[in-house]
């Protein structure tokens, strides 16, 4: 009965969204109206004005960087709530239970992960970060490569081992960085006097603000990088930590 | 863009979809969406989006699954 | 102009663990001050614009502060600031220790969302800001740990989730069919577009996506559970602005997005606006009488909500100027109102731990300016004369009588009655009956707590006495908006 | 309804399907880990939904380099709405699992139904 009622409203609003494709521009079509009015200036100047060869760097820093800013801020309270429901791991665990995560892998995979782990860690920061503005890849990609890298480093060595490593107060600070690094960029533009996140300043002219343009987009890309690595470990942290100390019986109370 | 490959494609997605939603163990279902995320991925690098399909491959396929995964482990892994 | 952006600013980096009270306290202010300092700057010349990174609007994004924008910001930040003063002593006693530093943070991305929210004229921006403050609130209202506080805020983040799923949808149809992410040159380019049916189709989802966000009749179950578990401060805030900017999504995309009087699009405008008027009326019966019938306080207040939401959406959907302004104007004397009497319940729960209505007998003794409070904004949710709620209802039904819409008269008029009956009913437990409690004497909450709840009593008040502070210019702004 | 424009638009008639299976998922099942797998087959439709609207026949990453014209390019805006797009599903994610480890501490299981049973204290 109730499927009944959902498979209806499902068939409605099928319904309804099928018309709507029906009726939309034809996929593929160069006349369709999101290709005719704001695309062609962004494909046309966006290396000169957005700053990079990547078109859709240029879009993400530069058009609608603001956008972008709300992005990290959306991951930052992400982790706020997952930390506010979770809570953090407990500081000196590590010490004090010898493997909390329960997991111990073979000594193969210890060993491939110890080799693997700077490589990866690499190839997140030089290739995807710093080279973002050229080719596919940017801060965020490469920030979620260096999060899945050390995931994978805490699978084979387990939750004490990773925490030992980058500790809550390395951590803490690292996961604003991405929020920071946009509002210092931005209030460099307005104490140039140009609108916030505006990344040609005035009095600056030629080669050297290209330069400029580069090197704070460049901290940006970094900071979201490693402000998103960052937050993605401590989310996982927090998802695998061992909550004994106060699991309560699940029996619910008559 | 190649119709062949991206109709395939599509019906991949499309059946992936509907054995993650039909199994009934929980880790096979992550696996299953992994699967899914990465199909997901190669279309878009067919719709000539690599960053995006970049993007999916490390937080769709790599960080939600294993979000997932470390929830059922933590929970329970059938579905009841 | 750099102002309308630094009132963004300075709240970003406001999360630090150590004092993080007056650090938090430092920025609302702050913010508040600078979103107060532009009231003069729009008044004067209607609109204040800024184009973020410097870019033009069809290819930047554009923060846009008109009327609308400028009432929800001074509002948010004014009862923002109001409940973060009561926040400094109630949290302590509903929230662990180390959760505390993270309930400030996630206070202030909250506010600095609904900020970005009110005054953005990006779709996408719009979005962003949306999502910045849909997980904020899943977390706020689970943040005490207690069981039926994870069930309800699971259920609040599945309705919200998909309706911020069907809201990027609806952008999609959009953008296929204009080209644009800019609200103004969205409605300006659909003026002109082949795809009309996809823009109706796209109004839909809108609508629909946002009349769960404001909890809007036949989709408002998840508010009573969210609302009242969560602690007082944070149902304050949740009740008071979350559940607005809902409305103000629907207020955005009908009125700035499609317009008013649309060539093309007129009918389907108009019966949308008819069916949200319907659940809206549908919403004030139901949510008074579900009110009615609960026996705890903080549900009550909750359901009540719902009521008063079906006031504001009704207002705004009649078309008519008086009724616009009585709708807008229901925004803030609901605002207040509400997050009045969330913070008076939280209060009974601080200081007795009470939650029943019947267990209030007498309470107006121990506590009257408690429960003065409550009993002068439960005049103003009830619409008796001297208060704000009082001149937004009467607006509302001079708005309906202009428009002819003799039925929505008879909800407006039953709906202040039912309200009348369960606000009556509390008032009545705490000042007529029971003996009072032995030991007597005067026993408040503390003054960090009572504070707030007093001014934003008085508030209410005060916005009914005054009410042309602010009527004029809600006229004014209905009149264009309705005459585009 | 005009089925080979339909045939045209396939992307667009697949992520509107794959969309209502998702919300089908939400609904009906009552595991919550199944919802939340539903909600993100959800989103990732919307997703190639958007991405699809930016797509050109024959077209080129937008990614400036010797011998492309801008006129080949396909559109840079949807790819980065859903950059975005796809930060803020991994958030909604993160935050609905970690209720739901919560909700399996207090309750002791993750069957909506049985949830709502035991739900008075």
């Amino acid at each position: 009965m109730r499927k009944a009622a959902v498979l209806g409203a499902l068939l409605i609003i099928g319904a309804m969204l099928l018309f709507a494709i029906g009726k939309m521009p034809a996929m593929n079509s160069r006349n369709a109206p999101d290709k005719t009015h704001v695309i062609p200036r962004y494909l046309e100047k966006g290396e000169e004005e957005g700053g990079a060869k990547n078109i859709v760097t240029g879009v993400i820093l530069n058009y609608r960087g603001y956008d972008t800013m709300g992005e990290v801020t959306v991951i930052f309270s992400a982790l706020c709530a997952v930390v506010a429901l979770l809570d953090r791991e407990k500081r000196g665990l590590s010490r004090s239970s010898p493997d909390a995560s329960g997991v111990r892998s073979s000594v193969i995979v210890r060993t491939v992960v110890r080799f693997a782990f700077p490589v990866i860690v690499f190839f997140a920061v030089a290739y995807m970060m710093l080279h973002g503005e050229g080719s596919p890849g940017g801060g965020f990609q490469g920030g979620a490569i260096l999060g899945a890298s050390v995931i994978v480093f805490t699978l084979a060595f387990g939750l004490p081992e990773s925490t030992r490593r980058m500790p809550l107060k390395v951590r803490i600070p690292l996961e604003s960085t991405a929020i920071v690094g946009f509002l210092a960029m931005g209030i460099i533009g307005l104490a140039y006097g140009v609108n916030f996140l505006t990344y040609l300043l005035p009095g600056v002219h030629g080669a050297m603000a290209q330069t400029v343009r580069n090197l704070m987009m460049t901290v940006i890309e970094v900071g979201i990088g490693i402000g998103g690595g960052v937050i993605f470990i401590s989310i996982v942290f927090a998802m695998m930590r061992e909550d004994k100390y106060e699991l309560q019986p699940d029996v619910p109370q008559p | 863009m190649n119709w062949a490959l991206n109709l395939l494609l599509l019906l991949f997605l499309v059946t992936t979809a509907a054995v993650a939603i039909r199994l009934r163990d929980l880790l096979a279902v992550a696996i299953v969406f992994s699967a899914y995320s990465l199909m997901m991925a190669i279309l878009w690098t067919q719709l000539r989006a690599p960053d995006l399909a970049l993007t999916e491959a490390a937080v769709g396929a790599g960080v939600t699954t294993v979000l997932f995964v470390l929830t059922i482990f933590k929970t329970t892994r059938r579905e009841d | 102009m750099p102002l309308a952006f630094a009132a963004l600013c300075p709240i970003w980096g406001m999360w630090r663990r150590k004092a993080c009270f007056p650090w938090s306290l430092l920025g609302v202010a702050i913010t508040s001050f600078l979103v107060w300092s532009l009231i003069g700057k729009v008044n004067a010349s209607k609109v204040v614009a800024y184009n973020v990174s410097g870019w033009r609007p069809p290819w930047g994004i554009q923060i846009r502060i008109d009327y609308m924008g400028l009432l929800m910001a001074c509002l948010i930040t004014g009862v923002g600031l109001m409940l973060l003063i009561y926040s400094w002593r109630y949290i302590v006693s509903e929230i662990k220790e180390e959760r505390i530093p993270y309930y400030y943070t996630l206070y202030l991305l909250i506010f600095t969302a609904m900020l970005g929210f009110s005054i953005t004229s990006d779709l996408f921006n719009f979005f962003v800001f949306m999502e910045i403050f849909s997980i904020t609130s899943y977390a706020l209202v689970a943040i005490s740990g207690e069981r039926m506080a994870l069930r309800a805020a699971f259920k609040y983040l599945l309705m919200g989730a998909i309706s911020s799923l069907t809201v990027l949808f609806a952008i999609a149809f959009l953008y296929s069919a204009t080209g644009s992410l800019n609200m103004l040159d969205i409605s300006s380019r659909l003026k002109s577009t082949a795809y009309l049916p996809v823009a109706s189709v796209a109004l839909i989802l809108f609508i629909a996506a946002f009349a769960v966000k404001s909890a809007l009749f036949p989709v408002h179950v998840w508010l009573p559970d969210a609302h009242s578990i969560a602690p007082s401060p944070v149902s304050a805030l949740l009740s008071a602005l979350v559940i607005k900017m809902g409305v103000l999504g629907i207020f955005r995309i009908l009125f700035t997005v499609y317009g008013h009087s649309f060539s093309g699009l007129s009918s389907t405008w108009n019966s949308i606006a008819g069916v949200v008027a319907w659940a809206a009326a549908l919403s004030i019966i139901l949510g008074s009488v579900m009110a009615i019938i609960q026996r705890d306080l903080k549900i009550m207040i909750a359901y009540s909500s719902v009521s008063q939401i079906g006031y504001i959406l009704l207002g705004i959907t009649l078309i008519s100027t008086r009724g616009m302004a009585g709708g807008l104007y229901n925004i803030v004397a609901h605002a207040m109102g509400k997050a009045c009497l969330f913070l008076v319940a939280g209060i009974f729960i601080y200081k007795h731990g009470l939650r029943r209505i019947e267990n209030l007998r007498g309470i107006g003794r121990t506590m009257p300016v408690t429960a003065g409070a409550f009993a002068l904004a439960a005049l103003s949710i009830v619409g008796v004369p001297p208060s704000a709620g009082f001149v937004a209802k009467w607006y509302i039904l001079w708005g309906c009588f202009q428009e002819g819409q003799y039925a929505f008269v008879i909800v407006v008029l039953l709906g202040s009655l039912l309200s009348a009956v369960y606000c009556f009913r509390v008032v009545y437990y705490m000042f007529f009956t029971g003996a009072g409690r032995p030991g007597v004497g005067l026993d408040e909450a503390p003054f960090t707590m009572l504070a707030p709840t007093a001014i934003l009593s008085v508030g209410t008040l005060f916005f009914g006495i005054f009410a042309t502070l602010l009527l004029p210019s809600l006229n004014n702004a209905a009149r264009v908006l309705l005459l585009k | 309804m005009n089925f080979s424009r339909m045939f045209h638009n396939l992307n667009y008639v697949v992520s509107a399907l794959l969309f209502l299976m998702g919300l089908y998922t939400v609904v009906v099942k009552p595991n919550l880990i199944k919802k939340l797998i539903g909600l993100n087959i959800m989103e990732t439709s919307v997703f190639l939904f958007i991405v699809s609207i930016g797509m050109v026949e024959g077209g080129e990453a937008p990614i400036v380099a010797e011998g492309v014209k801008s006129s080949q390019m396909v559109n840079p805006i949807p790819q980065a709405l859903i950059l975005t797009g796809i930060v803020v599903a991994v958030s909604t994610t993160a935050v609905a699992l970690s209720l739901c480890l919560k909700i399996h501490e207090r309750y002791g299981t993750l069957n909506a139904a049985e949830i709502l049973g035991r739900g008075e204290p």
